[in-house]
């Protein structure tokens, strides 16, 4: 695919929001940006290290009690794993869509993705709550309030620990991540973005990429291969 | 009980009364000369140095070396080379105190909050006391019943954590036939430090004595009837037996020699010499109507010292 | 010894000598064929999974679609393929540390217990660690051990686990 | 001397005359919603000093139970809360935001010649979040203190303990955020905002050591943050996951938590050891020795420090094989800190010592990090720490580092920094004294110690054997002239505030820009951006000359 870049820098679209302003302590708008972006990237960072626990705790589970795991995964359904596996895709993809077009500067196409981003992060915690309440109907359960009966192997309730615990802190992430979409797609319908900055729609877009980014992880290993 | 404290065989460390002790305290020493030697270099430039180019006034000649990058290698080289012989010296002492000898005498140990229990290879436990031979390997294989505790005696040099849901083990071989003192090193609770529990060293013939009668040395045998109390007791006869004629899981004790049980196939048979025997060497055989037959063996757990002193204690029991 | 400043100014392709943030904007395409490639990739991966080539296999299936698709997003998604290096650096140290984490931590519990046959995999029954060897069924030492027949009963509820293997 | 043309002698242009970041504006309401990164560094100052007195206190009271082997003060439980909230409150409180938080958050952006931080409103958010921390923290001590540890130890924190330890974990976590946007603050504040002319090889060593700390910060704390959240849900909720009647693994949270614990080590030490570099060249007038091995061995401490957690963790029950790995790369962090020490030496070389009250803080640093160095060989040799782990050996190590390397440097670099910080110089006499009650009775507590653990007393231990009685009373005699050291600095320190003698621009005739504008400085930071010609330490040449 081709990956040259149309780069966009004519006088006439490079319209400057009123509210935006390049703070003193930086020496230019684009030291600015690139300032905020890094720093978006180290919190990628935590937010990586903080889901890298988990995977730790399942790499090392997994190993010490495989059976379970293998059996407790059967009882994921993959069918509403793989349907929210593409709705977080295409929120990804829209949202980078948003981007574009806030580099655009066009604000109501950007309106219009952000919008779409969010009614496709809605629709996963709409799957997602399903998955939860089967699961609780069937005492499929962390640890000590596992419930269910037919199980042959030790340990299941290690394996919903874990994987209440990995889709629960990725739920809270979709949350806070559509509260941050709202945010700046207000902040666009104000038209407060523009070619020149649009610093904020990148930088919630990088952190939802990665929430995706965690899904693409989480959906192979607890629902396909457990 | 009271607690025999550490005794110092040098100013830092207690006394070596174990076969790795001595390594272990080389090894020590190996790190201890290091650092001393280490220190006084270190601590004797800085002082020099101090005197040296205390500032005299504002016109003090200054040196205007910056770097030297030989002096960076060397002083990066050379601890290396140092610290990689280090990390040997501590492996080797580490890998004999790992692997225990084939022939080391296994003992149970469970901690829970707060005490020790050690069951022997013939059954025999005891409780915050660890009696062991003198000049053989013994291995404890511990578990917990609750939370971490870790097992540390100080004149053995040997310490190891005591994790629930699963066995750790420690091996060490007692050379000094004295008392000395066990302490759980990993907090574990309001009772934490009074998790100690006592060393007893005894040579050999005397370990075996103490196994075979409970008697530890210038101990009295006791009367066949007070024994088997002390086995009801000790041998968790009394979680299922009551004496107070309450009915738990087994039948009560109180007045049970002598006393006709019915049996479960319908027979009835009285309790006698016999019967007490039977019921202790295959449980399971004549079971009392209305009874679980859940009573584990005794076979090759009690002695026939030990059974006859139930036999006569239960004749007691009234 | 003074050049080095700010220098990740200089290989940023897009800044503008006024100092100005001017956009780097990928075709509508990139987009697209992205956001195919995903969701082919979704597919194989489900489909991969009804697939049983041992479960090593599908692991390492598994984990290399999820790899490639995360690949794709960190790329092009988060235009790290255009980005400071620095940026790639800092997200590639992330999954260096989470390495250096699982794989240390797994090199103690894949390896408990090597000298131990006891200790190793055998979870304990909490409430009574040797119940086993109290009870006679196992392991009992061997001096005493041949006395040990086979009218020996069951503890009282056993719900000890798949008890300790004899060490003889 | 001066890097920048623009600032006079006194560092008091007609311009900005009596102007400064303190008075700028006034009221509680002109501090609380500051975004000046000097006004935060002083807030988070003041809070550290009063985490570090709290702590202090518990200190004090575990030193006098263990004045007699039996109960002197308090019972067994009292005793495991007073013990627990000390650690909990001198690490989180106290240590980890002490250096990088206060001192580093003032002089970060004056040392490269910036206005600020790059996030300055993030920067009060996270002197907010540590705030909301303590006070859960704080709760935790009203509503039934905590008693296991401020490690957390599962299962006994998370099944048996019957206090708060919840509220105590959470505060933690949420001190954590705190933590972590801090150490994202400095990174991209060091990569975007330098002067012009300010290279990474002419930044002060103090930030180079506070770089490395960033980097700990931003990749280990996330990790504490999963392990706290699964040790609360483990708590409320039963997950299972370290409960061993569960099948879970207790170990597992060891790793886990000393994942981000032992990094944490280095979060504590390094900025201490950047301090430490700042005082010792100042007050000798000589130019850093080896600045590039100091600022390379402060960047591979940070990373060197990821590979060595399970040395705390060697009779644990964990693998044999992963003890041996562990002891290996243990080792290799005592080479970084040996370059460290070797340089520092270095530097004093052929200077021109002038023992004010700072430098007398970093030749305390020397002698007592070269205790606390060194000790840490012995724990990390295999078959030694068989013997020494969980002793008053262990104990006595970590107060070295902690407490007699950081906390030490800490006060060095406030005496150091106070002139430019307040405007006031304190009394140098009184200042002395302090130092010196503070270094004796440091020794005196903390050395006997290490005798105490060879000879086999165990720590976290309320009743103890007789035969440790006069070592423990020995060692509690120390520490009340160690307390008293600590509160003549402090009087010494607040009398100043009232009748300090106002400071000049530069009393230390140091080389570093955040001495080139005035005492205290502009809430600008500069009059005009400086423009950076020399290294770090360098002097003019018609000055040297």
């Amino acid at each position: 695919m081709s990956a040259k870049a149309e780069a966009l820098g004519g006088a006439g679209e490079s319209k400057l929001s009123p509210q935006f302003h390049v703070a003193h302590h930086f020496d230019k708008a684009d030291t600015q940006f690139d300032a905020g972006r890094m720093g978006v990237w180290l919190f990628l960072v935590t937010e990586i290290l903080l889901f890298g626990g988990l995977f730790c705790a399942f790499a090392i589970f997994r190993s010490k009690y495989f059976p379970s795991f293998v059996e407790a995964h059967h009882h994921l359904d993959r069918v509403m794993g793989g349907i929210n596996t593409i709705v977080l895709i295409t929120s990804s993809f829209t949202m980078a869509l948003a981007v574009r077009s806030a580099q655009k500067n066009e604000t109501k196409k950007t309106t219009l993705l952000l919008a779409i981003t969010l009614a496709c992060a809605a629709m996963f915690l709409v799957v997602k709550y399903f998955e939860y309440s089967h699961k609780i109907h069937d005492g499929l359960l962390p640890g000590g309030n596992f419930t269910a009966a037919d199980f042959a192997s030790g340990h299941p309730g290690i394996f919903f620990a874990i994987y209440f615990m990995m889709t629960g802190i990725h739920g809270v992430h979709v949350v806070i991540g559509m509260g941050l979409i709202l945010w700046i797609l207000l902040r666009n319908q104000k038209s407060e973005f523009s070619s020149r900055y649009y610093a904020p729609v990148e930088n919630v877009g990088l952190y939802w990429h990665l929430v995706d980014l965690v899904w693409i992880f989480l959906f192979p290993l607890l629902y396909l291969v457990g | 009980m009271r607690l025999d404290p550490i005794e110092l065989g040098s100013f830092w460390m207690p006394k070596q009364s174990s076969t790795i002790a001595e390594e272990i305290d080389t090894a020590y020493y190996i790190v201890y000369w290091l650092d001393v030697v280490m220190f006084v270099l270190l601590m004797g430039a800085l002082a020099y140095f101090m005197y040296k180019y205390k500032r005299r006034g504002p016109k003090d000649k200054l040196s205007d070396v910056t770097h030297s990058t030989t002096l960076e290698i060397s002083w990066t080289i050379i601890p290396s080379i140092l610290v990689i012989a280090l990390f040997f010296v501590g492996l080797k002492g580490w890998m004999k105190a790992m692997v225990a000898p084939g022939n080391a005498l296994e003992i149970r140990t469970t901690a829970e909050m707060y005490m020790w229990t050690f069951t022997y290879p013939n059954g025999n436990v005891s409780v915050n006391e660890l009696v062991v031979p003198k000049g053989q390997p013994v291995k404890l294989i511990m578990s917990s019943k609750d939370v971490l505790h870790s097992f540390f005696v100080p004149e053995f040099r040997v310490k190891q954590d005591v994790v629930p849901g699963t066995y750790t083990t420690v091996w060490f071989e007692a050379t000094e036939n004295r008392d000395t003192i066990l302490f759980c090193t990993e907090y574990c609770g309001v009772g934490h430090s009074d998790m100690m529990a006592k060393v007893l060293v005894l040579d050999k013939p005397e370990y075996d004595q103490w196994q075979e009668t409970g008697l530890k040395p210038g101990e009295k045998p006791l009367p066949p009837a007070e024994l088997g109390k002390k086995l009801y007791a000790t041998r968790s006869c009394n979680t299922c037996h009551s004496l107070d004629g309450s009915r738990i899981q087994g039948p009560t004790f109180k007045g049970v020699f002598g006393r006709t049980e019915q049996i479960a196939d319908g027979s009835s048979i009285k309790v006698d010499e016999n019967y007490i025997r039977e019921s202790l060497l295959e449980p399971n055989k004549k079971v009392v109507q209305g009874y679980p037959a859940v009573m584990p063996t005794y076979k090759g757990l009690l002695k026939e010292t030990d059974i006859d002193a139930i036999i006569a204690y239960l004749k007691t029991v009234q | 010894m003074s050049t080095s400043h700010a220098e990740h100014d200089h290989e940023h392709g897009h800044g503008s000598t006024n100092g100005d943030h001017v956009p780097h904007v990928l075709p509508f395409k990139v987009y697209i064929g992205t956001f195919a490639t995903l969701l082919f990739l979704t597919v194989v991966t489900v489909a991969a999974s009804y697939v049983n080539i041992g479960h090593t296999g599908n692991l390492i299936v598994a984990l290399l679609i999820a790899t490639i698709k995360a690949s794709v997003v960190a790329l092009i998604f988060m235009h790290l393929k255009w980005d400071h290096k620095f940026h790639g650096i800092i997200f590639v140290s992330a999954l260096l540390f989470l390495a250096v984490f699982i794989g240390i931590t797994m090199s103690d519990t894949e390896f408990r217990g090597e000298a131990e046959a006891i200790e190793a995999k055998n979870p304990v029954d909490l409430k009574d660690p040797f119940k086993a060897q109290r009870t006679g069924d196992i392991a009992i030492p061997k001096e005493i051990a041949p006395a040990a027949g086979g009218s020996a009963a069951p503890a009282a509820g056993s719900a000890a686990p798949a008890a300790v293997p004899a060490k003889h | 001397m001066a890097n920048t043309a623009t600032v006079d002698e006194l560092g008091h242009s007609p311009e900005v005359q009596g102007k400064n970041y303190l008075n700028q504006t006034a009221g509680v309401w002109s501090w609380l919603t500051t975004v000046d990164h000097k006004r935060i560094g002083i807030m988070y100052l003041v809070t550290v000093l009063v985490g570090f007195g709290l702590g202090g206190i518990f200190a004090l009271l575990v030193r006098l139970e263990l004045l007699t082997a039996k109960k002197t003060i308090m019972d067994a439980t009292q005793y495991n809360q007073a013990f627990t909230l000390h650690g909990a409150a001198m690490v989180f409180l106290f240590i980890i935001p002490s250096i990088p938080a206060s001192l580093g958050n003032f002089f970060l952006p004056l040392m490269i010649g910036a206005k600020d931080v790059a996030f300055p409103k993030l920067n009060l958010l996270s002197l907010y979040l540590f705030w909301i921390g303590a006070v859960f923290m704080l709760a935790a001590i009203v509503t039934g203190g905590v008693d296991t540890g401020w490690t957390f130890y599962v299962p006994y924190a998370s099944g048996v303990s019957t206090t708060s330890v919840i509220s105590a974990t959470f505060g933690v976590f949420v001190m954590g955020f705190s933590s972590i946007l801090t150490g994202l603050n400095f990174i991209v504040t060091l990569h975007k905002l330098r002067a012009p002319g300010m290279s990474w090889y002419r930044m002060p060593l103090f930030l180079w050591s506070l770089y490395a700390t960033s980097i700990i910060q931003v990749l280990a704390t996330p990790v504490l943050g999963i392990t706290l959240l699964l040790l609360i849900f483990e708590r409320a909720f039963h997950i299972g996951i370290f409960d061993p009647t569960l099948g879970g693994d207790p170990v597992l949270f060891q790793h886990f938590f000393w994942f981000y614990s032992h990094p944490a080590v280095y979060i504590m030490i390094l900025p201490g050891m950047g301090v430490a570099t700042e005082i010792l060249t100042t007050h000798s007038k000589r130019r850093v020795f080896g600045y590039k091995a100091i600022a390379f061995s402060s960047v591979a401490i940070a990373l060197v420090s990821f590979l060595v957690w399970g040395h705390h963790m060697f009779v644990s029950g964990q693998s044999e094989l992963s003890s041996a790995i562990f002891s290996f790369l243990t080792f290799f962090v005592a080479i970084p800190s040996g370059v460290k020490m070797f340089n520092w030496l270095g530097t004093l070389w052929g200077g021109s010592i002038k023992f004010t009250v700072p430098m007398l803080y970093g030749i305390a640093f020397l002698f007592l990090f070269g205790i606390g160095g060194l000790t840490g060989l012995f724990l990390g040799t295999l078959s030694v720490d068989l013997h020494l782990h969980d002793t008053y050996f262990v104990v006595a190590h970590f107060h070295y580092v902690m407490m007699g390397s950081t906390a030490i440097a800490f006060f060095g670099g406030l005496h150091h920094w106070w002139p430019k910080m307040t405007g006031k110089m304190y009394d140098e006499k009184l200042a002395r004294v302090g130092f010196a009650l503070t270094f004796i009775g440091f020794n005196w507590t903390f050395f006997t110690q290490f005798i105490l653990g060879t000879r086999g007393m165990p720590r976290r231990y309320y009743n103890y054997l007789d035969q440790f009685q006069p070592l423990h009373a020995f060692s509690t005699y120390g520490s009340w002239v160690l307390g008293t050291g600590f509160l003549i600095t402090f009087i010494c320190l607040a009398r100043s505030l009232k009748s300090g003698a106002p400071a000049p621009a530069n009393p230390w005739d140091s080389t570093t820009l955040e001495w080139q504008t005035q005492s205290p400085p502009i809430t600008e930071n500069f009059e005009k951006a400086p423009i950076v010609t020399l290294d770090a330490y360098e002097r003019p040449a018609e000055e040297t000359a």
